[in-house]
């Protein structure tokens, strides 16, 4: 996996388009100690980062998906460990049943991911995004949320 | 709509299966029918169809109106882009294509109602996006059988039978029969096109007479009532229970509001013209927070005051054609009928209390 | 006022006051028995009898019942007076000749001789019949649960028909007025007499239900504690109120809630020690000799227990050897605590001094892991308590504690050496690991501080901000953030209060700018938002027009308490909050951004 | 239509009562509106106009969405005609300081279900008799046991099916959006006085009625009305297209029922499962 990660991307090889929402304090961070103990992944992830995994709004995610992403991970910090106390535990509420109404809609639920990553999981951070990049990989182009533009009544 | 009223209204017979031999026919020369078919148990709306099975034919009309053929909820004004190492490109989207349609099977308050939009899309400015779409269309219209509670055409200058902007008013008969009445000249050549599929009736043919649509109110005094009574408290007290939803306006075959939007990223977009609604509080919104129709009261007013009093003295046509569906889709059972005879009857009182 | 001559001293007492009060104004020492100054005098004992010589009825009379009159002459030592209170003696010495109380009253008096022949068995027991006791349960306690039984030498002080009574408290107060220590209340209470554990001593003492909870306490006045106390419990006792001569001692007084509104917080909340009974290899809470250092502590102290004369607690005798154990809970991952306590090194060694004051030829071992002596001449200190050969130090962990007769068998490994160990100690003295107070997880949901997992305060920073924690305005001193000695709790606290201090000197509160701001103008105040709050920074805010009346009640973020997490922006169904800096435009603008 | 005089009569009586006490400025309630199959909203602010009121088999609306209208505030304290369902959305209201409960006075009528076949709401009601109000008009009504499987059968329907046939079904729904907001108007709890759809900067919710635009807009009714929605249906009533919306709601609804035990509406007291949070909540599927 991650010779895969260092090898050079062969540019006709459809690369997934991958948003990512995480946390200051715990899941940016883990990122950044991702990048400082030289823990390579795939750069098909795009990050916005957030005070708090408690300031996703449901919007956030299908403005993604409305813009292209072919998957949308929120990743904070451990229950218990939320730099705000108690952020990621409301997040934790909002966005499992925000998934549970896409799936309900028949909005694949692989697309949406959540995640737990600390400041010092910089090893986690590095092998979740190799997962996931391969997971989206084989579903391929988000292409039920893709054509929506041209549906509907207009 | 350059089909101009013939000089005589000729009368057809059609024999049972006509329908089918019309849209086999249209499709085979490459013309797109759109006719009511059933979307949902028991609604019928216009959609382009493929084969006459799924057409059908008794229904009490379209849920919605004859305008989007014309006007679409939504539709690409532009689109631009503009990547890094280019300049911007702004595309323009196509008029309309110069596909021809017909669209068989739409009532004839619908289509009567484009008379009022045809002037409004026509009138200082030539929306070209309209009048191309009005241009490649046929009307073959069906005669309505079926009015019910919540129609008052005949109280708005239509009827049942109303041929106004139709090319081709079809009376269906039983089994499968109809009479075809050719009002406009795109009517002549949709008869041509049926070739045997119909022949001339003969002379002295009569016509079914028109269902009764009962006479509800007399629009000349609810527009002097109207010219006297922009403040009243009547606005307030009828808009009370109105929740300011779109229903009524998006379901009117005469409602033509607009709003333009931009919807972007950073790099690309399109422009849009979506349909509009005159109940929404943010339709008259200033980017100030200004807001000129503050309360429903004021929006409920604009409404009536447009279809009765407004259009009336800019176009000299009502904006409304009864076709009932404000009433029958409003969710708090607002009843313009109801209102207009209320008006009716306020503008009797005042004449009165001036005899007196 | 009444004038009176005591001795030749001339005093002056209130009227209604007895000649024995007097005698206490004007320093005069009577003895008594069967007084108690909260109970009705009964003149039983006859002990304090004084000699009237003028200004009443001449004679020897009860100091105790006997009321003050205006221009007596009292003598409290005259001839007839001590042969008297001889003659008293005589008789209790018959009565109860085991008596010590009895028996040093008589040395006192100077009698040598016993006149009558001392009474034996049940009819010679300590008890003095004076009946101080009975008038006590009735008068004090309320609950006349003891009474005079039987008649002439039978006579005893017993619950009526020498049942067990079932109006008995179990307070213990008879045993405790008994002037000659003559009462065992467990013979007629039908409760086990509990007496009440004195916290600050570990529980190795008891104290009153009315009680200064330590010697140092802030401020150094009594307080009552209820569930204890026969006054809140019966109704009944009022003891202290009668006997408090500030009559400072009022039962109305409840409990009370303070509020205040304050700029800053500081926790100091402090530490407690695990329980070290879950480790039953070192016998605690087995064997009463295996004691934890804290109740060592007291056990040496002078205001102690035992007022700082150090004995086992199995048989009282001084232990003449010891053995320290350390890192008992600490630095273990597993079934304990995986952080160094921090100060058991030290108080160990300090231990180990103390104890070598107490019993100079006293033996001291520590087992030890590591002597962590970081600080300030600490290593020297440790060094000299082994040079000195204060206590002998071993490097290894203890393997098991058990008794072997009266001694404790201490098994250990001694690292250094490569050997195994056994040591036969008379006490054994646990260094148990520091955990935070209690309450610590509660108070720190109503701080909305965070914890971490062993429920010590999370600092905001580890080293740039040790001392703040992630809410704005609170900060944290002492062991309730990490294990710390005493100076390192002192600086921590300082620079808490300057923290403080800093916050609240100011007439503006700077901070940083990322946090919630609500647009007003579209706020619906249902304040789902408040609910989101970590912090409790949302509250309402009313809108008014310019003559006051309120328009609209809208939520109104606190730019000093808010932290800008965001939770409230993601719960605003109308959009009406935004986080300055990560505002929904912005991030709609880095979501449509990152797509080309 | 026949009203129910044994409900009706009472009504009108304690509404005329309330009136010229002057306890309430307005009853909202329920008016005859001819033969319509409709009972419309009546506003009664007149002792002699509360004959107006009805109640019968027609009394379809949730009165409770007059209760966040300024119009209908500025008149002062509010009499309101409600039915069980109707109760659990003005318990929301109090909840999330809409209205006071000082000043509303609560009239509340037994009703047996509505509709013909009953509504599905009607066949799980479990609030025919509204409990806290004011007054009461007419007699309770009997309150059979409901069976809870049922409470959520319209989401568990469509739960039955494979992903993608929910797909298809849903696109299919969806794209009849014409973005009239009925439902969002009707809603008593959509009480926003400025709707996500209206905020511009940044502009979430593509205001265009085309699927993609669609599905945000539903997306976000229905997520801003979850662990509040109270399963009232005049969304799916309201809908000029027909879009079974009620179906999304009771997935929610069930949702919050199996996650945390909760049912909104039933109390004014309890908090919003998105206003709290438990350390033991559901985590399945976090990675």
């Amino acid at each position: 996996m991650s010779q895969e990660a260092n090898k050079p991307t062969d540019p006709s090889e459809w690369q997934p388009r991958i948003v990512a929402f995480l946390c200051n304090w715990c899941s940016y961070a883990g990122a950044d100690l991702a990048g400082m103990s030289r823990f390579a992944y795939p750069a098909a992830i795009k990050i916005v980062r957030l005070p708090c995994s408690g300031r996703v709004d449901p919007m956030f995610i299908i403005k993604s998906f409305e813009q292209g992403a072919d998957l949308v991970l929120v990743s904070g910090c451990h229950p218990g460990d939320c730099h705000y106390t108690s952020g990621n535990y409301h997040a934790r509420r909002k966005l499992l049943a925000f998934r549970e109404l896409m799936t309900f809609l028949g909005i694949d639920p692989r697309r949406f991911k959540i995640s737990w990553v600390s400041a010092a999981e910089g090893a986690k951070w590095s092998s979740l995004v190799k997962e996931i990049t391969a997971e989206v990989k084989a579903l391929g182009p988000f292409e039920t949320y893709s054509e929506l533009q041209t549906g509907g009544t207009g | 709509m350059k089909s101009a009223n013939v000089d005589e209204q000729v009368l057809y017979q059609a024999a049972a299966g006509w329908l089918k031999s019309a849209v086999d026919i249209l499709q085979g020369a490459g013309v797109e029918v759109i006719a009511p078919v059933e979307t949902d148990p028991g609604v019928v709306e216009l959609a382009a169809v493929n084969s006459s099975d799924a057409v059908v034919t008794d229904y009490a009309n379209v849920r919605l109106p004859l305008k989007q053929v014309f006007f679409p909820i939504s539709e690409v004004l532009l689109e631009f882009d503009k990547q890094p190492d280019s300049d911007l490109d702004v595309k323009s989207e196509p008029v309309a294509s110069s596909q021809e349609v017909v669209v068989i099977g739409a009532r004839p308050c619908d289509v009567a109602a484009l008379e009022a939009l045809d002037k409004v899309f026509h009138w200082d400015y030539d929306d070209v996006r309209y009048s191309a779409r009005r241009e490649r269309t046929t009307l073959v219209t069906f005669a309505c059988t079926s009015p019910d509670a919540h129609c008052f055409c005949t109280s708005v200058g239509g009827s049942p039978h109303n041929t106004a902007q139709s090319d081709v008013l079809v009376f269906l008969g039983a089994d499968g029969q109809a009479q075809l009445q050719v009002c406009r000249d795109k009517g002549t050549r949709f008869i041509e096109r049926l070739g045997d599929a119909v022949k001339r009736a003969p002379a002295g043919t009569t016509l079914p007479s028109p269902p009764e649509v009962a006479a509800r109110f007399d629009s000349e005094k609810i527009k002097t009532w109207l010219d006297e009574n922009f403040e009243s408290d009547f606005w307030t007290d009828v808009s009370l229970k109105c929740l300011g939803c779109g229903a009524c306006s998006f379901l009117c075959p005469t409602c033509h509001c607009f709003d333009i939007v931009d919807e972007a990223n950073w790099r690309k977009g399109q422009r849009r013209r979506n349909w509009d609604c005159c109940s929404h509080p943010m339709f008259t919104k200033h980017a100030s927070g200004h807001n000129p129709r503050p309360d429903q009261a004021s929006r409920c007013r604009q409404r009536v005051m447009h279809k009765f009093k407004y259009f009336p003295e800019r176009f000299e046509q009502l904006a409304c054609v009864g076709c009932g569906r404000c009433t029958r889709a409003c969710c708090v059972g607002q009843n313009l009928v109801g209102i207009l005879t209320d008006i009716e009857a306020r503008a009797k009182e005042g004449n009165d209390s001036d005899a007196e | 006022m009444l004038k009176l001559t005591i001795d030749g001293q001339q005093v002056e007492v209130e009227s209604g006051r007895t000649i024995l009060d007097a005698a206490k104004l004007a320093g005069k020492e009577i003895p008594t028995l069967c007084h108690h100054p909260a109970v009705q005098p009964a003149g039983a004992c006859r002990i304090c009898v004084v000699e009237i010589t003028a200004g009443d009825r001449p004679g020897l009379v009860p100091a105790c019942a006997y009321p003050a009159k205006d221009g007596m002459d009292i003598q409290t030592r005259s001839k007839r007076v001590l042969e008297s209170r001889r003659m008293t003696i005589q008789l209790l010495l018959a009565r109860s000749p085991g008596s010590e109380v009895i028996r040093e009253m008589a040395k006192e008096h100077g009698i040598e001789e016993h006149l009558f022949p001392a009474q034996t068995g049940e009819n010679g027991d300590d008890c003095i019949m004076c009946g101080l006791c009975v008038r006590l349960c009735q008068q004090i306690v309320g609950a006349s649960a003891i009474c005079f039984d039987g008649r002439g030498p039978d006579r005893k002080i017993s619950t009526p028909y020498k049942s067990r009574s079932d109006v008995c408290l179990g307070c213990g107060a008879c045993a405790f007025v008994c002037p000659t220590g003559a009462i065992d209340p467990a013979e007629y209470c039908p409760n086990p007499i509990e007496k009440i554990p004195n916290e600050f001593n570990c529980g190795l003492d008891s104290r009153t239900p009315i009680h200064i909870p330590f010697p140092q306490a802030v401020p150094n006045k009594p307080f009552i504690d209820r569930e204890n106390c026969i006054r809140f419990q019966t109704g009944g006792c009022g003891a202290c109120e009668n006997i408090c001569p500030a009559g400072a001692i009022d039962y109305d007084m409840t409990d009370e809630f303070v509020e205040e509104d304050v700029g800053a917080i500081i926790v100091a909340t402090g530490y407690e020690i695990m329980d070290p009974s879950i480790y039953e290899e070192y016998g605690y809470g087995r064997y009463p000799d295996v004691v934890t250092s804290l109740e060592f502590e007291r056990m040496v102290s002078a205001s102690g227990p035992s007022n700082g004369e150090l004995t086992r607690l199995s048989n009282g005798k001084p232990p003449k050897s010891i053995v320290f154990l350390q890192c008992i809970g600490s630095r273990r991952e597993t079934n304990g605590k995986p952080y160094c306590s921090k100060i058991c090194c030290m108080y160990t060694a300090k231990h180990a001094i103390l104890y070598k004051h107490k019993v100079h030829d006293g033996q001291a071992f520590v087992f030890f892991m590591d002597v962590r002596a970081g600080g300030k001449n600490y290593d020297q200190f440790v060094r000299r308590v082994v040079k000195e050969k204060q206590a002998t130090y071993l490097r290894g962990r203890v393997s098991k504690v058990y008794a072997r007769g009266d001694k404790l068998m201490v098994r250990g490994a001694d690292t250094l050496s490569g050997t195994q160990i056994e040591i036969a100690a008379d006490m054994v003295v646990l260094a148990p690991a520091l955990v935070p107070s209690s309450g610590i997880r509660d108070l720190s949901q109503k701080l909305r501080v965070g914890f971490d997992e062993h429920g010590f305060l999370l600092e905001a920073h580890p080293k740039l901000r040790p001392v703040d924690t992630n809410t704005a305005g609170v900060f944290l001193a002492g062991a309730c953030h990490s294990p710390k000695d005493i100076p390192e709790s002192v600086a921590q606290a300082g620079a808490a209060a300057s923290k403080a201090l800093g916050l609240i000197s100011h007439n503006r509160l700077s901070r940083e700018p990322t946090i919630g701001v609500v647009d007003e103008s579209s706020c619906n105040g249902c304040f789902e938002c408040e609910g989101v709050c970590a912090y409790g920074a949302i509250g309402p805010r009313e809108l008014t027009d310019r003559k006051g009346n309120v328009l609209a009640t809208v939520a109104f973020i606190n730019e000093g308490l808010c932290q800008g997490c965001g939770a409230c922006a993601a719960t605003c169904r109308s959009k009406s909050i935004e986080v300055q800096g990560y505002r929904d435009d912005q991030l709609f603008a880095a979501i449509t951004a990152i797509h080309r | 239509m026949n009203a129910n005089t044994a409900i009706t009569e009472p009504l009108q009586s304690a509404a005329a009562d309330l009136l010229s006490e002057g306890k309430v400025a307005v009853v909202i309630g329920y008016g005859a509106n001819g033969d319509s199959s409709l009972a419309h909203p009546e506003f009664v602010r007149k002792p002699e106009d509360a004959e107006r009121l009805v109640f019968d088999e027609r009394c379809f609306g949730n009165l409770a969405v007059y209760l966040s209208k300024d119009s209908i505030r500025q008149m002062g304290k509010i009499g309101i005609v409600v039915k069980g369902c109707d109760l659990r959305a003005i318990n929301v209201l109090l909840r999330e300081h809409v209205v006071k409960r000082e000043d509303i006075v609560l009239i509340g009528v037994p009703c047996a279900g509505l509709g013909d076949p009953p509504l599905q709401k009607c066949s799980v009601c479990e609030q025919r008799n509204p409990e806290g109000c004011d007054i009461l008009a007419g007699d309770p009504v009997e309150q059979p046991q409901v069976d809870a499987e049922l409470r959520y059968k319209d989401a568990a329907d469509l739960d039955a099916k494979s992903l993608e046939e929910r797909w298809e079904y849903w696109r299919g729904q969806l794209s009849k959006c014409i973005r009239c907001y009925a439902c969002r108007n009707v809603c008593p709890l959509c009480y926003c006085k400025r709707c996500i759809t209206e905020k511009t900067i940044p502009q979430w919710i593509e205001s265009s009625a085309h699927l993609r635009g669609n599905v945000a807009w539903n997306v976000a009714r229905a997520f801003h009305l979850t662990g509040r929605c109270v399963n009232c249906g005049e969304c799916e009533r309201a809908c000029p297209m027909d879009i079974p919306l009620g179906a999304i709601n009771q997935k929610m609804a069930q949702l919050m029922n199996e996650w945390f035990d909760f049912q909104s509406g039933l109390s004014s007291e309890e908090k919003a499962p998105f206003t709290t949070f438990n350390a033991d909540d559901p985590e399945t599927g976090i990675l």
